[in-house]
């Protein structure tokens, strides 16, 4: 592996290393346009030289707004040539929210990708935040558009390359400046409470982090990953970018959002990294498009899914298994798995990750059943995403591995998880109150997250250490816990626990509209939408079913027996991002949906069965309204614990 | 000249043949859109089965014939049933492959069931000049084609009579004239058609009742439906009229043509003839002569 | 099942545009191809080459010219025995009567007749469409076989209208045993699909098909109608005139002009809507389907011991109906029954 | 019930075990595929040909077989199409032991499978079709136009038309029409009747009819026009009793028309009527009973084994045609049996030189219970076709009757001179040297 | 187009219809209407059902031949129209009921538009070849620009058959553009739309005027939405010229509001 340790260095290494081999693609009119790195390196240079002319400098923060685009990660390493930091932002956050960010770093400059991104930054500039220089990719619509400092990418890069020749020896210079401990990314954290935060990490850090993964999972540049998740989400930033110059690989842009599926499917990445959410509905996706196949299908389906199920996970992780299951795997691969997998665009991947959230047993279990080397792994935006990951062959179920290369990892005595290494964060951006109380005084982060090591030394996380509190008994509540627990019935998309200081736990549920419907379709229930749908008395017994299924696993788990939910209504809306009842990665915000269903919250304490609700929702276009509804609300059946040992 | 009138004459008379298998055709195209291929296998059909019927269970021709009618009926209303229907909306070319398929069906079923021997069919007319004519102009002119003829103007005026007075004669034009609207006011289409089906059964039968005892009832009465596409093209895929004018037309062309073209090109030119009369002809007219003029709107 | 698409992605148009763009298509081509020109010529017995194969190839030639222009333009055509007929006396009347003509030549001026004659038949397409036009094709059918009975010169003077083809002979090479004529016509019908496949992927086959799907669009986007239509006459023809040489120098050796008939008019035309119209492919299927039916039909009652009498209407029942269910089941043809399933396949185990 | 499909099924189902054995051949039976066509416009005359044929191959079994080998055949279907045909050929060549011989009854399939023969070393005979020059067994050493050819059929037919007007030179000014199926088969006796009208000096009119032949009104209007002294009818299938039933209508004499053979079989005459009482044509049997065709009702219908659906076809022209045709492939068989070994399964070579070595004399017509139902035929290298001999026969409204007690013989001089030119020219074209093959 | 052009800077007139008049048979389906385009423009014809709207635009590019007027098309002027010419001219259109070529999908009928760019024969096509291969591939590139401009993108490759209306339609204006058009006629693009996909095909037609410098002849039955975004108005009614303006000037003209009032 390289000794170089700034981005700009390794990129320019690469492009003298393999200067032919395709180091971006993006599916643009129709075909993969590839970049090779040495196009990567001058297009990146020239984005710098013309970023310089404008009068960027070291030190000074580019915004990147947009879709996963080549254009956009060579800006990231065009500001870091320059010495200066890459602040991507979440494409779809609406202008009110950029504000924040835009501000809070300063930002002058924007490389953005289209009209949709220079919009929202003009609206944002009318006020008082002011971005001289936006940039974009993308001209379309953009024509008529005479808003000072309004360019496009492709006039920034001839501009960039007037001032590379007026100034030869500039750039070099530049790119030499840069040192490793220079931050080199600032990413806002997505804060379940407050404003972002921006977490500056420097060259160094991303780096080692990127290094240590891939010596881990033996990447390599012949290794494709497709890009698709938000580049300010710094799974992305490790994956796409950092671990991308690091390893040499290809990074693959899909062509539009819609066209993902598609897109995956054709470039058949060999390295993929997806939060859990991802991969549970493609599960849901793949059940219900089963359910609608012949009945041949769907008996050798079932069939060799229950061979999978039986050794699928053993195979892949090498342990012994009868040559009968092996022969039936081995069928079961050619008829099902083999095209499962090449139909969800998976037949290629050596190592998947995810994280971001935990990943239900079942949802888990299946992919590695089917062959695909799934593995899971722990970490923040503030330790370059990785903590820990789980070694290959070393899977288990419920725990997120062992610490990753270069981590130090210690548990506090509340149970949260410390971590000290080179990927911590070097601090929050313009908070030294922020940094101080995350990073102690020996160093380590304080990840927030309660967790236990088990046997084998593998990390298993159980809920943010906040959030741990304790039902009025004295027992331990780990509402996200129990919230995971009943994510992972395709049923069931949110759900939301409460129970701290209180005798007993309460949930509300939002049902999955793509599942339940299927579900009642097949059953000729008619509903009209989401809000029909959800107050259907055979939905509320379906849901019924999976609460008591999982109080009925709560009950062996010890301590946590006593955390059944007891009472439980389906919310007659989706959380929202929109909202602010998620956060923009999907995060519950418990607090929030709190105060703003209290009348429900009152009621499930209060053992009604019914309560009225008016509820406030913004629309795509950004109106508003209101939507009101009668939830009914209705218990569950909870089961005595079962003692460890009888379990 | 009198040499000429009598091939004309002779001609004219042949072409009232010709327009009788074209009417078959005519009244399927007009009532369901389909080019039907099979008429000549059903004249086969419907002329074997009667003489058959008469052969073999010794039966008079007149017993034969209305029990062939009733074959046909049958016949035409299982066609639409088990053909056309699982065909509706398809296209064109696929119901004109339909009716291909059929005729393959209906040349084997009928030569199955009463062998492929050539049998001799005896209307009782005989097929000799009319001495009275004789006599007079010295012309010659064919009895049996005279009867025939005149069969073949009942045919028309009952078919006439059929499509203008009955019930079901409303039904059918409405259904000729448009689909949709007929749907509309609740005919049963494939009522219409099956009836349709079943009374170019009957007309299959009369023609094939002449040109068998024309020519013996045997396979090659299949290929009299070749001689009626060009009478079709001329007189139009939807006319009845055009069906008959176009049979006179051609009938009468392609004698005059192969006696007095054919000897100076060797001969022989009546098969092709027609066709290329018609093809001449459409160039002229691409509806045919009766056929309604479309116009395209985009 | 088959199919693993996962990483099959193109990088340019011309990766996009090949005519397998999926790798387990092509390399099923090859493995075809392979099997065409290696196993069979080394493994398949005399019967196969000249009762089967041969007739097959040539078939789905004439077929593929058909499809063309039925298919692709979609002007029906009751006439493509003709055009083979053209196509078959020119070149043996080029092998005849111009010394040393090497023998591809003459089936390229054969086609080229074929064309010509196509061309002057085709011109009637241009005001009449439907099925006039393919009424009007007949007179193609009659008249050009009547041409070839009634002027001796192209018969050379044979009393009774019949020609014998010339012995074939490529570079010095006799190509005489049926194993060998298998592999020409296997050469020649290769190449020739691959020509169709680039029309009909190209600005021609497009302008074809934009005729046949709506031909005023057609015309105020720019295609010329005239010479569109015309075209697809000429290639069409010259593809069935190859078709009718190979007919009569690979298959027959010796015809007469009632050889090309109208029966075997119908029958290509059976092979293009059994197989699928505008489809390479279904030319291939229709022409397999049309020359193996009646034989497996005849084998199979042959075993049923019935009178040869019997089994010989049924077979033609059979023949019909067959034709008739299979419109029913699938109006597309086989080719459509290949790419469903081909599509299924694709998507398996999901239905959809 | 006298439906021909339940007799078929009876028939059938008597038959199937037959048929089983019949169809399993063992290498003790000599094997002969039969292309037959009994489907389609010629269905007619397939089906009686062909079921003499077999109905002989079932008597020459019942009677023991050739020196005690069994004819074993298979059937295929051709419905009279060249490449069916030729499917059928190339399906049945190699099967039970090889093909003896092949029969295809279609010009067509004839020139389809013409080139293969010598390949597949499988002898053909074309009898009284295809084509004439094939005679010359030095270019067509695999070909067997047997009694007698096209050419010396229309030779036969002026000799005949000579002999009514009372010698040929009384033929001079005389008009002929020659009316014909207007394909191969038609036109080729144009060289013989174009010769012979130069040495005659008779007019010959040639007026085509259009395949298939079902509508004649202006050819014969041009013939009432030109009113000939005779009309010769070259016709196949249905054409033929249109041309009676035409003839009639238009009042032109019947007995000044005749046919060719294949315009003289009960499937022709029957279907015109009345129309067809007084018309003539050629044949090379001569119409009646023989010991054989009794046999063959006896041993073979009497057993259930008889191949005609209709007991009444049993001796009419076709099945009589079916049965010379069997009686001279074994004849040929049994020549090859008593040169290469009796009582064994003989090769198509082998056949090929029984065939060139045929002598059927009155004395074994005798024996064969023929007498007189074809003429004498003798083979030879040179001499492919054996006799070239031709009858007339007349219909009177029930039944063919022959009207020359003799057989007659046109200008086989003359025919032989052009068989040898027309051979040489195919020879030409094909780079065969003319040459006998050894025996 | 040059850099200058773009944008929506109205030219002078390119095409003019003067005292033009249409009759099938005995039915007067246009008289005497005069009208012009100008250079860049969006230029609408309104009017009831029935109007003789869509005559018009089968004038304007040659598939009917009025039976009198005159017509200049870039200083040319002529009786009528001839189809081939006015595609070759630079117009291109779309139609009323869609007319696509519903056996191709969505790429290959975009591009049957860029077939008058192709200068190869059929033979070279058919050997995919040199010229023939090269113009492929540039048209493809071509056409898959027009793909991003209408986003299209995701049924790039589905036969136009089992589109949705609303993708048809801008399929068939793909197809148009893809001639690269001087001028644009559109027959009634938004007939039948929701109002989302209106709002849709309105940005598509602002679109395509403002970046290509197309000048635009559209015809719309619904005033609506036509009246925000052409730049002038000819409103027809039994054939006969009513209004011919701004879009303001027409809706406030009397004896518009009559026709339309009248109609409804």
């Amino acid at each position: 592996m390289s000794s170089a340790d700034t981005f700009p260095r390794l990129l320019s290494e690469h492009a003298n290393v393999r200067p032919n081999a395709p180091a971006l693609r993006e599916k643009y009119l129709g075909i993969w346009q590839s970049w090779s790195w040495a196009d990567t390196n001058r297009e990146v240079r020239q984005m710098a030289c013309g970023l310089a002319a404008l009068g960027f400098k070291r030190g000074d923060n580019l915004a990147i707004i947009g879709d996963n685009r080549p254009q956009l990660y060579m800006a990231f390493a065009a500001a870091q040539c320059l010495g200066g930091v890459a602040v991507p932002m979440y494409q779809d956050a609406v202008s009110a929210e950029m504000t924040h960010v835009l501000e809070d770093a300063a930002i002058r400059f924007a490389i953005v990708e289209d009209q949709e991104q220079v919009d929202k930054l003009l609206e944002v500039r009318e006020g008082f935040v002011s971005v001289a220089h936006v940039i974009y990719s993308d001209p379309r619509g953009l024509r008529n558009y005479n808003a000072p400092g309004l360019q496009s990418l492709e006039a920034l890069r001839a501009l960039g390359e007037g001032f590379d020749n007026g100034n030869p020896g500039f750039f070099d210079a530049e790119v030499a400046k840069g040192q490793s401990t220079d931050v080199s990314v600032m990413l806002y954290t997505s804060g379940t409470t407050g404003k972002p935060k921006g977490v500056c990490q420097t060259h160094e850090a991303f780096i080692t982090s990127a290094k240590g993964g891939v010596a881990f999972d033996n990447l390599s540049a012949a290794d494709n990953v497709l890009s698709y998740l938000p580049m300010a989400w710094v799974g992305d930033h490790l994956f796409s970018y950092a671990q991308w110059l690091v390893a040499g690989f290809t990074v693959n842009c899909p062509e539009s959002a819609e066209t993902v599926m598609i897109d995956l499917r054709e470039i058949g990445p060999t390295y993929y990294f997806a939060p859990p959410r991802v991969f549970e509905s493609l599960l849901t996706n793949v059940m219900i498009r089963m359910e609608d196949a012949s009945k041949i299908k769907r008996s050798l389906f079932d069939r060799f899914m229950a061979v999978a199920k039986r050794c699928g996970a053993d195979i892949l992780d090498g342990r012994e298994v009868s040559l009968g299951d092996r022969i039936q795997y081995a069928i079961g691969n050619v008829l099902i798995y083999g095209p499962l997998k090449n139909t969800l665009g998976m037949s290629r991947i050596r190592v998947a990750y995810t994280a971001g959230a935990a990943i239900g047993p079942d949802l888990f279990r299946f992919y590695r059943s089917i062959g695909i080397n799934l593995k899971q792994l722990y970490g923040q935006t503030e330790t370059c995403a990785y903590v820990t990951l789980q070694p290959d062959r070393q899977i288990k179920f419920d725990s997120v591995g062992k610490a990753a290369p270069s981590v130090e990892l210690k548990l506090a005595e509340n149970g949260e998880v410390l971590v000290r290494g080179p990927m911590v964060l070097k601090e929050y951006y313009k908070r030294p109150d922020a940094t101080a109380e995350s990073i102690d005084r020996e160093g380590y982060f304080h990840t927030g997250d309660a967790g236990v090591f088990d046997s084998d030394g593998h990390l298993k996380i159980i809920d943010r250490a906040k959030d741990v509190g304790r039902l009025a008994n004295g027992a331990m509540f780990a509402p996200n816990y129990i919230e995971n627990k009943l994510k992972f019935w395709s049923h069931i998309k949110e759900a939301v626990c409460f129970g701290h200081d209180k005798d007993s736990v309460m949930a509300f549920i939002n049902i999955d509209l793509t599942a339940v419907g299927n579900w009642a379709e097949r059953r000729n229930i008619v509903y009209s939408g989401y809000i029909d749908l959800a107050g259907k008395d055979e939905v509320y017994s379906l849901i019924k079913d999976c609460i008591e299924k999982v109080n009925a696993e709560l009950a062996a788990e010890g301590e946590l027996s006593h955390s059944q939910i007891s009472r439980f209504l389906i919310l007659h809306k989706e959380l929202d991002p929109d909202d602010d009842e998620l956060t923009r990665t999907r995060k519950v915000r418990r607090g929030f949906i709190a105060e703003k269903y209290a009348p429900l919250l009152d009621a499930l304490f209060t053992g009604k069965s019914m309560q009225h609700i008016e509820t406030q929702v913004k629309f795509e276009d950004g109106r508003s309204g209101s939507i009101s509804a009668d939830l009914k609300i209705v218990d569950a059946k909870r089961l005595p614990a079962i003692s460890k040992a009888a379990a | 000249m009198q040499f000429f009138f009598e091939v004309l004459i002779a001609g004219l008379l042949s072409g009232v043949m010709y327009a009788l298998v074209a009417l078959g055709f005519v009244l399927i195209f007009k009532a369901s859109g389909v080019f039907n291929f099979a008429q000549g296998a059903m004249v086969f059909f419907a002329a074997l089965t009667a003489v058959g019927l008469k052969e073999e269970f010794n039966l008079s021709l007149w017993v034969a014939i209305p029990l062939t009618m009733v074959v046909m009926i049958v016949l035409g209303f299982a066609i639409e049933r088990i053909v056309l229907r699982p065909l509706v909306n398809q296209h064109d070319i696929t119901l004109f492959m339909a009716t291909i398929g059929l005729t393959f069906f209906l040349e084997g079923l009928v030569q199955l069931i009463w062998g492929s021997t050539v049998r001799k069919l005896d209307l009782g007319i005989p097929d000799v000049p009319i001495e009275v004519v004789m006599s007079k102009t010295g012309m010659l002119v064919s009895q049996f084609d005279v009867i025939a003829a005149g069969i073949c103007a009942v045919m028309v005026a009952l078919l006439a009579i059929l499509f203008n007075k009955t019930k079901i004669g409303r039904a059918l034009r409405a259904v000729a004239d448009d689909h949709q609207a007929a749907l509309s006011v609740g005919i049963p289409l494939q009522h219409v058609w099956g009836i349709v089906w079943a009374v170019a059964g009957i007309v299959a039968l009369v023609a094939g009742l002449l040109w068998g005892s024309r020519n013996g009832v045997q396979f090659a009465l299949t290929f009299v439906a070749l001689k009626a596409l060009p009478v079709l093209i001329i007189g139009g895929f939807t006319s009845v009229p055009g069906a008959i004018v176009g049979g006179l037309i051609i009938g009468a062309s392609e004698k005059l043509a192969e006696v007095f073209i054919g000897p100076y090109v060797g001969g022989g030119i009546e098969g092709w003839f027609p066709y290329v009369l018609a093809l001449l002809f459409l160039l002229v007219r691409p509806e045919g002569l009766f056929g309604e003029k479309i116009i395209r709107r985009i | 099942m088959i199919y693993r698409e996962a990483g099959q992605f193109k990088t340019t148009y011309l990766n996009d545009s090949q005519i397998f763009p999926i790798a387990q298509d092509r390399y099923a081509v090859a493995a075809l191809l392979i099997v065409a020109f290696i196993a069979i010529p080394l493994f398949a017995s005399q019967y196969f080459f000249s009762a089967i194969l041969i007739p097959f190839l040539i078939f789905s030639l004439a077929a593929l010219g058909l499809n063309i222009l039925t298919g692709y333009a979609g002007q029906i055509s009751l006439g493509t025995a003709a055009f083979m007929a053209v196509g078959a006396f020119a070149s043996y009347n080029f092998m005849l009567r111009v010394p040393g003509m090497p023998i591809l030549v003459a089936f390229i001026l054969g086609g080229i007749c074929a064309a010509m004659v196509g061309i002057l038949f085709g011109l009637p397409s241009l005001r009449i469409r439907g099925f006039y036009l393919a009424a009007s094709t007949l007179a193609t059918q009659f008249f050009v076989v009547w041409c070839l009975t009634k002027v001796p010169w192209f018969t050379n003077y044979s009393s009774s209208g019949v020609i014998t083809a010339q012995q074939i002979n490529i570079l010095g090479i006799p190509f005489d045993t049926p194993g060998e004529k298998y592999v020409l016509v296997l050469i020649i019908v290769s190449v020739m699909a691959l020509l169709a496949k680039n029309m009909v992927r190209s600005n021609v086959g497009r302008s074809w098909m934009a005729v046949r799907d709506m031909d005023v669009a057609a015309e105020v986007i720019g295609f010329r109608i005239v010479r569109t239509k015309l075209i697809a006459f000429a290639v069409s023809s010259f593809y069935c005139g190859i078709a009718g040489a190979l007919f009569a120098f690979c298959y027959l050796g010796t015809v007469e002009p009632e050889a090309y008939n109208l029966d075997l008019s119908f029958r290509i035309l059976f092979m293009v809507i059994i197989g699928g119209l505008g489809s390479i492919l279904g030319s291939f299927l229709g022409a397999g389907f049309i020359v193996l039916l009646p034989t497996v039909l005849s084998v199979i009652v042959h075993y049923t011991g019935l009178p040869n009498s019997v089994t010989s209407n049924l077979e033609l029942m059979v023949f019909g109906a067959l034709i008739i269910f299979f419109l029913i089941v699938e109006p597309h043809g086989l080719a459509r029954l290949w790419q469903i399933a081909k599509e299924k396949l694709r998507l398996w185990p999901f239905p959809h | 019930m006298k439906l021909k499909l339940l007799k078929a099924l009876t028939v059938a189902a008597v038959a199937a075990a037959s048929t089983v054995t019949s169809t399993l051949a063992t290498a003790q039976e000599q094997f002969i595929p039969i292309l037959s066509y009994r489907v389609g416009l010629y269905a007619a005359g397939g089906s009686g040909f062909f079921g003499g044929a077999i109905d002989y191959f079932n008597l020459v079994n019942a009677n023991g077989g050739i020196n005690g080998v069994k004819i074993s055949w298979e059937e295929c279907e051709t419905e009279y199409n060249a490449s069916r045909g030729v499917e059928c050929y190339e399906r049945l060549k190699k099967k039970n032991g090889g093909a003896s011989l092949v029969e295809p009854l279609g010009t067509g399939i004839a020139y389809g499978v013409l080139d293969r023969l010598p390949v597949d070393k499988i002898p053909m005979t074309t009898m009284g079709y295809g084509r004439s020059d094939a005679a010359n067994g030095q270019v067509f050493p695999y070909v067997f136009p047997l009694i007698t050819s096209y050419w010396n059929q229309a030779a036969g037919m002026i000799k005949h038309l000579g002999d009514k007007a009372g010698g040929l030179d009384k033929l001079k000014g005389k008009k002929i029409v020659h009316l014909y199926h207007d394909s191969a088969f038609g036109k080729e006796p144009f060289p013989v009747l174009e010769a012979l009208e130069k040495s005659l000096g008779y007019q010959l009119i040639k007026i085509p009819v259009a395949h298939p032949g079902t509508e004649q009104n202006s050819q014969w209007l041009q013939i009432r026009q030109a009113n000939p002294d005779y009309v010769i009818l070259w016709g196949w299938g249905v054409m033929n009793a249109v041309a009676i039933k035409t003839a009639a209508r238009n009042g032109f004499p019947r007995e000044k028309m005749l046919g060719v053979w294949w315009a003289g079989s009960e499937e022709d005459t029957i279907p015109a009527g009345d129309a067809a009482k007084g018309y003539t044509t050629m044949t090379f049997n001569t119409p009646g009973n023989y010991p054989v065709i009794d046999e063959i009702r006896k041993k073979v219908y009497g057993a259930g084994k008889g191949n005609l659906a209709d007991k009444d076809r049993i001796g009419s022209v076709y099945h009589m045609r079916g049965i010379t045709a069997a009686m001279l492939w074994i004849e040929g068989i049994r020549n090859a049996q008593n040169k290469y070994g009796k009582g064994k399964v003989m090769t198509g070579e082998q056949i090929r030189w029984g065939l060139e070595n045929i002598n059927v004399d009155e004395k074994r017509q005798r024996e064969l219970g023929a007498f007189n139902m074809f003429p004498t035929i003798k083979t030879s290298c040179q001499d492919h076709e054996g006799s070239g001999a031709v009858k007339v026969q007349v219909w009177d409204g029930k039944a063919w009757k022959a009207v020359t007690p003799n057989w007659i013989q046109g200008d086989r001089a003359m025919v032989q001179k052009m068989v040898a030119e027309s051979s040489a020219k195919y020879a030409a074209e094909k780079k065969i040297t003319p040459a006998c093959l050894p025996g | 187009m040059n850099e200058q052009e773009h944008g929506r800077k109205i030219g002078d007139v390119i095409l003019k219809v003067e005292n033009i008049s249409l009759r099938f048979g005995g039915v007067k389906a246009l008289t005497d209407i005069s009208f012009d385009v100008r250079e860049h423009e969006i230029r609408a014809i309104i009017g009831p059902n029935g109007a003789g709207k869509s005559s018009m635009l089968n004038v304007l590019n040659g598939v009917y031949t009025p039976q009198e007027g005159v017509i200049t098309y870039r200083g040319q002027q002529r009786k009528d129209m001839n189809t081939h010419e006015a595609a070759e001219s630079g117009i291109a259109r779309t139609f009323q009921n869609i007319a696509l070529f519903s056996g191709m999908t969505v790429l290959d009928n975009i591009m049957t538009g860029r077939n008058l760019k192709i200068r190869s024969s059929f033979v070279e096509q058919a050997f995919w070849f040199g010229r023939a291969r090269r113009e492929e591939i540039e048209n493809r590139a071509k056409v898959e620009e027009i793909i991003d401009f209408l986003q299209l993108q995701s049924v790039r490759k589905t036969p136009v058959a089992r589109l949705p209306y609303g993708i048809k339609k801008r399929v068939e204006l793909a197809r148009a553009l893809a001639a690269e058009p001087s001028m644009l006629l559109l027959d009634e693009p938004m007939a039948g739309m929701n109002v989302e996909e209106k709002q849709d095909m309105c940005r598509f037609v602002i679109d395509t005027n403002d970046q290509f410098g197309t000048t635009i002849v559209l015809i719309e039955h619904d005033m609506g939405v036509v009246m925000d975004i052409s730049d002038r108005v000819v409103v027809l009614d039994y054939g006969k010229k009513i209004g011919d303006g701004t879009p303001n000037e027409v809706r406030n003209d009397p004896e518009v509001i009559k026709a339309y009032l009248g109609a409804h």
